[in-house]
């Protein structure tokens, strides 16, 4: 196995790991975290498919950097709202609370 | 665009614009709005006036815009439109001055008259529309336009009534609407001709021709009343009188009926129709209808509410009279979208003085009303006995020509009918002559009082002069510009020479 | 012209948010007013510019596809331009009155709507995919602070819920660019475009790109954030929200299927969008029906037009090239006059609110009588959305029941016919509240005449666009014609 | 049920997509970039192909991804009018760790500006510098260093959009001068890029520190003082 393929095998798999932890888990914080699983999942796929013959491509590389400040701008906004919002409901989900 | 080509345009944006500069007058500015109602109503007759000699002379008045690549929007002014046209002219003229007399110290006065404004406006539309999509535009108008009359009252009886007239309507819209896409679909955009347009169709298309007949008349039968899509008619004669008058004795279902009339003589052509076989089921339920509105009428205590079933009734000699091949019923049929509108809103009129007047609503209250309001109840008792049919009257003339155009196009069946409806006409209508002239009074708790006359001057008016037209329509059916001439103008331009 | 128009466009809306970010609420709308002013004439120009001369790709930075990012600046492109710039300065003229300046956290209500602008620009004349990405994820983390803008805790639940379903849904259309990547090399929509026939994409790209955007557009049954969002924000950010933001996803959608649908969609993909969207025409119907506060209604309501949209697959997949057209008109259309006038039902629901103190539906009797401007906006808006003529809405549902019988699809058929009237059942519902009448005294509060001209405008739009489509549909045709101006 | 469900979703999504992927890796792609990028790159005004590609080829996307952090620090600022930063909870007085900062701060300082430096010609550049910038200032408010400029005042919101403004400015002047939106002119490619990182670098770390400061602690009704009554 190539490590391309490694990259590939392992994106593919991160991204059904993050995918299922984003649906089974109701914590907000796991949530962001399956997200951020999934994110590099996708990220690995982006640079790793990319490349088959183990050359380098930047366009991928600059692409997948794009995408992790964006994906740490999502990230950094969902911890403040969920903080807020736990502190004004005391809960660490979405269900239930004021306002339901 | 020159002036002829621009008439029916003006002839509706008369109505239209009245209808905005009235939604933006402030409630208090009554006169300012009555001369506003007036002068936009005048005017229009007068267009619609200019029009009906154009026409007469073998002109043709038409305008149209390209509203998508295949969809033009046309309003044409042939014989057909301009004597629909000339009906709700002439009758919008005198209910707006019943209404300005009806509405007085009334709340919501603007949001009344705008909407009014903007259902002569759609029916006016209706009647110049030069096919069928510019139709089924108007006709959607005119259904959202007059909700706000239906729940002008506010209460929850009429929040209610509006709730049937939308489920009605509504759904009747959307039916004609696929009726209308269907054949665009088929066949490209489809002006109104004089002779149809599907002479040459080819045969394999026959089955899905009548499909589409069939659903076209759905979507127009709901708001003709035909049974079993009559409902909403008696539920909506909550709304104020005027409302009754103008819109269910001859907007609304009339737009129903001439829908009908455009589809079978403009689209599908009254000779192809026939020999796809579909009229007949047409006329027997029409047939039905009058029976069973008249069945119905017979046993409704509250005035409006008989007036209604009888409205059900009378709707259908119309497409009864379309569905007779052969000129002499399409006269009928035609003379009497004419006749009845001008009987029926002298009726409600007349209803509506009662209702303001004595504040009688039920039949078994008017007892003796003739004593205490007779120029009133003279118009109700020419109205009525022009709907039984009586002679000299309007009403004769429409059943005269129905029963001779029944003979020549050999559908004897229909004789019975017209007899039985009249007589039964005339089970409903003459207990209450009998009570307005013979019983004695009772006194009655919400009178009031109008000066001089009987009531309000504004009320009285309308009436007596609808009823001496209903008298006029009668003794000069024949003269040049009569309905009947004019009838018979269209008749001779429907049928392949 | 188009060099000064094209960076002009991209630049306004970036600097007025910088520039707003630094100041108060009351001077950030004294630049905002200027900046609209700015936006709506280079929108304006833009598309008049296009629709003379025909559409044309700009190369950003000077480097062009696939090495660069190119603007695709064709007809569809340039009207969504224009529509956007309408919409949004009706919002923001709207929030400039409506919003309480007293409130410390509203002055970042102008750097988020500038920058929510500035990502929806971007969005319609994007050409690059990976382009498009990073201007959805510009919309969708702008429109979640707009949303939460306040930060009460039923708002950040909203926030929240429609942060996370619009993070999923864009990782699953990232997914679909590292597929496209891989596959192609290039990320350029029009080099892809060019490719497709001889390289077939593989299907899972599709499938990938439409359920990812899917959520971010809230076709049923992942529509379950939209109504808590868009009923919760303030009007003139709902107002954004659903004629616009929602928008941006389902574009991205269309163009991807336009351009590669062919080789990679499938009768199941189609059929099976195109069944979603009827299944939200009616079951949001039904919700917006059942709701008791007003924006509530509103907002399930656009989970029911929504639906339509998504009717563009299946008459647009193996049908006859008109037919196809059709569709595509026909859906246009309605995105723009649903745009149109749901903005504008929003913003008059807020005026409503406002003035009668209360969010249900049931606190609305007597509206008609001492109200019936702020009413007028509303039931205006409200026929273009039920499909009845005259209007854009009728227009629109018109070509798609064209397109629907010229393709033989007739199921669709039954969903255009019953969703005219399951949308007339929860529109009356409020005009039957607000026609009871009260009493002869006014107990309302009236919102100052700019509140309510703003909606009036906007549905008289939507309204007017019934009998001026074609020109939008003309237009809208448009290629891309020449290369750089 | 639900998990049933979603496993068996999750499992055909990771099926499908190696399948999918297995496939892709086994074909050449039509078009490859690298020979372009390697053609373009003298013209990129810098020596690194990433950085080439991010700041000059595909700088729009970068353009964009900074306003995406700026939205995301200011919708944080906006959920805190006023952040409490003397919060007891937040500081320590770790006498080891105070020693420590000391030493590490310079030390991320200048590691900060090495990265930003080399990015022009090996890996590195202003996402990489800006990120150990804004761990420096983490580390020094967990210290308790009182950092007053994160005060929701004018001076955090300039920093937040120094870098985008400054880059905004540059992208718009290709414009003014009559080329495309974002062009550079060539002399001055690589002048141009290095202050745009540099400022990139300062409002990246700007919005890091500023979220984790503003991250709001305990939510208040006083929390909601009007901004113009405080002037």
């Amino acid at each position: 196995m190539t490590p391309v393929q490694l990259y590939v095998l392992a994106g593919v798999l991160l991204c059904g790991l993050g995918f299922a932890g984003f649906l089974l888990t109701s914590h907000l914080l796991r949530k962001l975290m399956a997200f951020n699983i999934m994110g590099s999942g996708t990220f690995l796929l982006l640079v790793g498919l990319a490349q088959p013959n183990n050359t380098p491509d930047p366009v991928p590389q600059a692409l997948v950097l794009t995408g992790i400040v964006v994906a740490l701008a999502a990230t950094a906004l969902a911890l403040v709202l969920m903080r807020r919002w736990y502190h004004l409901s005391g809960r660490t989900d979405l269900q239930g609370g004021p306002g339901d | 665009m020159s002036f002829a080509s621009a008439l029916p345009l003006l002839t509706l944006m008369t109505s239209l614009v009245a209808a905005l500069v009235i939604f933006m007058l402030p409630e208090q500015r009554q006169g300012l709005r009555t001369l506003l109602n007036l002068t936009a109503a005048v005017v229009k007759l007068g267009l619609v006036a200019i029009m009906v000699a154009g026409v007469f002379r073998g002109e043709d008045y038409s305008i149209s815009y390209t509203l998508l690549p295949g969809v033009e929007f046309i309003l044409r002014a042939d014989a057909l439109s301009v004597m629909f046209a000339g009906l709700s002219a002439v009758l919008w003229l005198f209910t707006t001055i019943y209404a300005v007399g009806y509405l007085e110290g009334a709340p919501n006065r603007s949001r009344f008259f705008g909407f009014f404004s903007l259902c002569v406006a759609s029916t006016m539309g209706i009647a110049l529309a030069g096919n069928l999509f510019t139709f089924l535009l108007f006709y959607e108008m005119l259904t959202l336009s007059t909700y706000p009359l239906v729940v002008h009252r506010g209460t929850r009886k009429a929040v209610r009534a509006g709730n049937s007239y939308l489920a009605y309507t509504l759904t009747g819209g959307v039916v004609l609407l696929l009726g209308v896409a269907w054949l665009h679909t088929l066949f490209g955009d489809l002006p109104f001709a004089a002779t149809g347009h599907f002479q040459q169709v080819d045969p394999a298309l026959h089955g899905t021709l009548a499909l589409i007949f069939l659903i076209l008349i759905t979507g127009l039968a709901v708001k003709s009343a035909i049974f079993p899509l009559h409902g909403w008619l008696p539920t909506a004669m909550v709304a104020p009188a005027p409302v009754s008058a103008l819109l269910h004795a001859v907007a609304v279902v009339k737009a129903g009926a001439f829908g009908i009339v455009r589809v079978v003589y403009d689209i599908y052509g009254i000779e192809f129709a026939y020999a796809l076989g579909v009229l007949e089921p047409l006329g027997w339920l029409a047939a039905f209808t009058i029976l069973y509105g008249s069945v119905r009428a017979l046993s409704q205590t509250d005035l409006k509410r008989r007036l209604a079933f009888s409205t059900v009734s009378q709707v259908s000699y119309i497409v009864l009279g379309v569905t007779l091949f052969g000129p002499i019923g399409t006269i009928g049929g035609l003379v009497h979208l004419l006749h009845q509108g001008v009987m029926k809103i002298t009726l409600f009129f007349c209803a509506g003085n009662y209702a303001e007047t004595l504040g009688v609503h039920r039949i078994d209250e008017l007892d003796g009303a003739g004593r205490r309001m007779p120029l009133t109840s003279i118009a109700f008792t020419l109205g009525a006995f022009g709907m039984m049919g009586a002679p000299p009257l309007a009403g004769f003339v429409t059943k005269w020509m129905l029963g001779s155009g029944a003979l020549a196009s050999g559908m004897l069946w229909v004789i019975p009918v017209l007899v039985a409806s009249t007589l039964l006409n005339a089970a409903y209508f003459l207990p209450i002559l009998y009570r307005l002239w013979f019983a004695t009074p009772k006194g009655w708790s919400q009178e009031r009082r109008w000066g001089r006359l009987e009531t309000h001057s504004w009320l009285l008016w309308p009436p007596l002069l609808t009823a001496a037209l209903t008298v006029l329509l009668g003794i000069l059916a024949s003269a040049p510009f009569s309905p009947l001439s004019w009838a018979e103008l269209v008749a001779a331009r429907e049928y392949l020479p | 012209m188009l060099a000064l128009l094209i960076p002009g466009l991209l630049f306004t809306p970036l600097a007025l948010a910088v520039l707003c970010l630094l100041v108060n609420f009351r001077i950030g709308r004294l630049f905002s007013w200027v900046g609209i002013i700015v936006q709506v004439l280079v929108a304006l120009g833009l598309w008049a510019t296009v629709a003379d001369q025909g559409g044309l790709y700009y190369d950003l930075g000077g480097w062009a596809a696939p090495l660069g990012i190119e603007l695709r600046v064709d007809g569809l492109a340039v009207t969504f331009v224009l529509l956007t710039a309408v919409v949004a300065s009706a919002a923001a003229l709207h929030a400039g009155a409506y919003l309480d300046p007293r409130k410390g956290y509203q002055s970042y209500f102008w750097p988020l709507l500038w920058f929510l602008w500035a990502g929806l620009n971007g969005v319609w004349l994007a050409g690059d995919l990976f382009n498009l990405y990073v201007g959805l994820e510009l919309i969708s983390l702008a429109a979640v602070g707009l949303v939460a803008l306040g930060g009460e805790a039923p708002a950040l639940r909203a926030a929240l819920r429609y942060l996370y379903a619009a993070l999923l849904g864009s990782l699953g259309y990232l997914l679909a660019v590292a597929l496209v990547y891989g596959s192609y090399g290039t990320l350029s929509l029009s080099g892809i475009a060019e490719l497709a026939a001889d390289h077939p994409p593989a299907p899972l790209i599709l499938v990938l790109a439409a359920l990812g955007l899917a959520l971010k557009t809230a076709l049923f049954p992942l529509h379950f954030w939209l109504p808590a969002a868009h009923g919760i924000a303030k009007s003139p950010v709902s107002a954004l929200l659903s004629a616009l933001v929602v928008k941006a996803s389902f574009y991205i959608m269309a163009r991807l299927w336009l351009e590669m649908g062919e080789q990679a969609g499938s009768i199941w993909l189609a059929q099976g969008l195109g069944a979603l969207g009827a299944a939200g025409v009616v079951v949001g119907s039904w919700q917006a029906f059942r709701q008791s506060r007003l924006k509530m209604v509103v907002a399930y309501s656009s989970v029911a037009q929504i639906g339509y949209l998504f009717l563009l697959f299946p008459l647009s997949w193996g049908v006859a090239t008109t037919t196809a057209e059709l569709a595509q008109q026909g859906i246009t259309l309605h995105l723009i006059s649903h745009a149109l006038a749901k903005a504008a039902m929003f913003l008059a629901a807020g005026n409503l609110i406002l003035a009668v103190g209360n969010p249900q539906v049931s606190a609305l009797a007597g509206v008609s009588r001492f109200l019936p401007f702020s009413l007028f906006s509303f039931g205006l808006a409200a026929v273009s959305l039920m499909g009845l003529p005259p209007s854009g809405g009728f227009v629109a549902k018109w070509l798609l029941l064209q397109a629907s019988l010229a393709a033989g699809q007739w199921w669709w058929i039954g969903v255009l016919l019953l969703g005219s009237l399951l949308s007339a059942l929860y529109v009356f519902r409020i005009f039957r509240a607000s026609f009871l009448e009260t009493g002869s005294d006014d107990p309302f509060y009236h919102p100052p005449r700019s509140l309510e001209v703003i909606p009036m405008a906007l549905a008289v739009m939507a309204i007017g666009l019934g009998f001026v489509a074609n020109l939008p549909l003309t237009v809208m045709a448009l290629p891309v014609g020449g290369g750089v101006p | 049920m639900k998990l049933l469900l979603v496993l068996i979703a999750a499992v055909v999504l990771t099926v499908v997509l190696g399948q999918t992927a297995w496939q892709i890796l086994a074909q050449p792609t039509p078009v490859d970039l690298r020979e372009l990028v390697a053609e373009a790159m003298p013209d990129s005004g810098v020596a690194h192909p990433i950085t080439a590609v991010l700041l000059n080829f595909r700088s729009y996307d970068t353009l964009l991804e900074i306003g995406v952090l700026v939205v995301a620090g200011m919708a944080g600022l906006s959920m805190r009018a006023v952040a409490p930063l003397e919060a007891p909870a937040m500081r320590t007085s770790d006498t080891l760790l105070q020693a420590l900062l000391r030493w590490f701060v310079p030390f991320l300082l200048v590691l900060s500006a090495y990265l930003l430096w080399a990015g022009s010609d090996r890996s590195g550049g202003a996402f990489q510098a800006g990120a150990v910038l804004g761990a420096t200032g983490v580390l020094l408010r967990l210290g308790g260093v009182p950092l007053d400029f994160l005060r929701p005042g004018l001076m955090l919101r300039l920093g937040l959009v120094l870098g985008f403004a400054v880059f905004l400015l540059v992208a718009v002047m290709g414009a003014i001068r009559g080329d495309m939106f974002l062009a550079y002119p060539q002399e001055w490619a690589g002048l141009l890029i290095v202050v745009i990182e540099a400022a990139l670098t300062l409002s990246i770390a700007m919005v890091l520190v500023g979220l984790f400061a503003v991250a709001p602690a305990q939510a208040t009704e006083r929390d909601w003082p009007s901004r113009e009554g405080k002037r």
